[in-house]
């Protein structure tokens, strides 16, 4: 806020308070009621110009508030019967002109200003309306963001209120179009300056919002004084547009303007060029997006088809499914191993055994046994002839001895000699050889051995 | 206000984005996917004749409520 | 064949998966591989087919949105 | 023969091979290894049937196979 | 000859075995040689007959198995 | 003569054995050495019967072993 | 005259072979010479008796050998 340099001066002046009596010190009540007394005296009836600040009412309907500007502040009172014939609100930020008197509230030590009259400073009473009826509607809550409509995307059809002549229109149209060369715009012409524009201005916008193909309006006109926008700020306007389906777009002069218009509007576009921007998206990005939108659809899903088609294929491929065969030929393949293993192992304990037999069979040739056998006939019939032989060998011995013993005994019989015809006698119960005659007598029976065998004879004589 | 009974060139935008983004994320199971897809297409079919049926138009009410041709804009018209 | 209707493609498409790899793990009994096996067969097929159903019902729609297109926004072709 | 049902073929498989290692082991008595031998050949007959009765299932279902293949894929079959 | 039917073929071929080397170390005394030929040749005898029986049905076993092979897998039959 | 049944081949061989001995060292007194003649004449006889009854007997066995061979190994028959 | 039946064939021997010396002697008286003479006849006698005895017996027994081993080892009598 450029306000001017404040003036100390005026405000509280630079002489200095009256001194104390050069006696002993005061009380403070005592200074307290100097202070006041020449407060009053000094400031009995003066206007001050600042801003209000700090607005408070109390439930007697005294008001409360302070004055302050750049640098200093002064809290002040608005008494309530005073208060009561005020035509405009008190409001924090107002700049405002109080005409009354200073005085000192002892029991806090705070001097205060007392209000007589207060009136806006430095407006007429269009400045004032304005602050009354914002001051009302935003009481009302009407310019609570929360009320805000959102604007359609892309409006089928835009609605504008405004005069078909001003720059304005052309302004809106102009960037409207360059954005969007396909849009549909329906100008409601209104006068926006003068008598009874705010009337008309609230007609065109009922008109257009009761049709069902407008989707968003564009109220507003070109800049201007308070009073040429003023319409703007009218009850009607603003209740028409408050009360539109259709979402509001305000432009309404320049960005320094500020109309009710626009505080209540959905959206405030700062000039009616941007109001052009704001509406409308661009129509090509648009058609762009959305075709990449497509494109980006298709591609998406066309590559998921294709990695499943793909996965599906790998899987369709893998030898698991493609040669199930060969998982039955390997385990037959292990079969058949199997069947020959099973028949040359069997044989193999067949012939095993078979050759073990085989080298028995020396059994049922009995030949081992046989030779043997004739072994021992050969040894029996050996022992025999041994036998035999040994037998002869004795007997032949025992003859040998025989044979020699008889011809050596024939060759020493004393008895040769009865060859040459000599004989012995004997007799024969004794055998006792007769040497001499009369060895014998008569009767005697004597036996005579001749060459050739023996004689009995009996003795005659002797 | 039942009008838009039908969603709004926005809503469906939003929509076909979703679902391009939902198809794009990937975890989406095929059919799904190709329901989706189905969708957008759909989406993107009636989008884009919403944007074919646009058609430039600048009229005026007059104070009779009947529509005219508003010639004022006809002029920037040509420069674009 | 149509009894796991409510298995999604992905689903049918893990199982087939699993089915794979534990055929060329090699470690299952035989008979337990060959009934593996058919049903890996048939969950083949029926993914081929829902995958064709799909490819072919994507193409419909694929062909669908461009006609569209073509029709509505004629000057948009060249780009593509 | 279809005593055993309940064994698997690898079960089966494995006895057939047990049978055949302790024949090849060589100590068993003759008689027992004829009643082994008969064993192995009768499971042997059995894995026989066994694996003709697979290969034939998988046979039937390979072609199954192709042909929902060929159905579902047809431009693909140049690759194969 | 059936009296010793609860010995295995090993058992009597082992006997046969001891038979013979007692023979041939002609330690023996000749009765019980021949004795012992005796049994040596019954034994011998059965167990070429044990040997022939068992042959017979490995071979009657076998066949049967060719058979099964045969009319399960008729194709692989050229490798064999 | 039956009188020792129970005597072996080898110890009647033993026996006559020392008979030919006693009968070759020539000490014995004749009459003894003809009875001991005798004896061995008899054991001799008796050995004799003993050898031919065990030959018949082995050659019977080998017969029956033969037949037996014969029917059961023909074809091993021209190795021996 | 039978009173030495008792004598074995050698004592008669002996004897003999006394009887013969003494008379080689020729130193006894006659009648000594004679019975001895005579004694050695008849003891000569009696050795040849004895002997032939023997001798017949001997020859009996074998020929009873002989016979036997004819009946009983035939054949084996070719190698011998």
């Amino acid at each position: 806020m450029d306000s001017p340099p404040p003036r100390r001066r005026a405000l509280f002046g630079y002489e200095p308070p009256p001194s104390a009596s050069d006696g002993g010190p005061l009380s403070v009540t005592e200074l307290a009621q100097r202070a006041r007394r020449f407060l009053e005296g000094e400031f009995a009836s003066v206007a001050v110009k600042g801003e209000i600040t700090d607005v408070s009412r109390s439930q007697r309907g005294h008001i409360y508030f302070t004055l302050k500007d750049a640098n200093s502040q002064i809290p002040a009172v608005l008494w309530e019967g005073a208060a009561r014939s005020l035509d405009f609100q008190l409001q924090n930020g107002l700049e405002v002109v109080a005409r009354g008197n200073l005085t000192l509230y002892a029991p806090r030590g705070r001097f205060q200003f007392i209000c007589q009259k207060i009136t806006p400073a430095g407006e007429g009473l269009l400045e004032a309306k304005f602050r009354a009826l914002t001051a009302e509607y935003e009481a009302k809550g009407w310019f609570d963001e929360s009320l805000k409509k959102p604007l359609p995307f892309l409006p089928r059809v835009i609605g504008i209120v405004t005069s078909p002549t001003g720059a304005a229109i052309h302004d809106i149209l102009e960037t409207l179009l360059r954005r969007h060369p396909r849009a549909s715009v329906l100008l409601a012409p209104a006068k926006v300056q003068g008598v009874g524009a705010s009337e008309d201005i609230a007609r065109a916008i009922r008109l257009l919002d009761g049709r069902d193909d407008v989707e968003v309006l564009i109220v507003g006109r070109g800049g201007g004084s308070l009073e040429d926008l003023w319409a703007f700020n009218e009850p009607a306007v603003v209740e028409a547009i408050r009360r539109a389906r259709t979402p509001v777009i305000s432009a309404v002069g320049h960005e320094v303007d500020v109309t009710l218009a626009d505080r209540v509007a959905d959206v405030r576009a700062l000039t009616p060029t941007r109001a052009g921007e704001v509406v409308v998206p661009e129509l090509e990005a648009l058609i762009d997006g959305v075709r990449i939108l497509r494109d980006r659809l298709d591609r998406e899903v066309t590559g998921l088809l294709r990695n499943a088609s793909l996965t599906l294929d790998a899987l369709g491929r893998s030898w698991a499914l493609r040669e199930p065969r060969r998982m039955v030929q390997r385990a037959s393949e292990r079969v058949k191993e199997l069947r020959a293993a099973l028949t040359r192992s069997l044989e193999g304990t067949h012939r095993r055994l078979e050759e073990r037999l085989r080298r028995l069979d020396r059994i049922p040739s009995g030949r081992l046994l046989l030779a043997r056998l004739v072994r021992a006939r050969q040894e029996v019939a050996g022992l025999r002839r041994e036998m035999d032989g040994a037998m002869r060998r004795n007997l032949e011995g025992a003859r040998a001895d025989l044979e020699r013993l008889g011809p050596l005994l024939e060759s020493l019989s004393p008895l040769a000699v009865l060859q040459r015809g000599y004989s012995i006698t004997r007799t024969k119960d004794d055998g006792r050889i007769l040497r001499s005659s009369n060895e014998a007598a008569p009767g005697d029976e004597i036996v005579t051995l001749l060459a050739d065998g023996e004689i009995v004879s009996r003795v005659e004589e002797s | 206000m039942a009008k838009k009974v039908d969603l709004s060139f926005e809503e469906k935008l939003k929509k076909l984005e979703d679902i391009v983004e939902s198809l794009e994320n990937g975890e989406l199971a095929l059919e799904k996917a190709v329901d989706r897809y189905q969708k957008g297409v759909r989406l993107h079919a009636e989008l884009q004749a919403d944007l074919d049926r646009m058609e430039k138009r600048v009229r005026m009410l007059t104070e009779e409520g009947r529509e005219v041709e508003f010639e004022g804009a006809a002029d920037e018209d040509d420069d674009q």
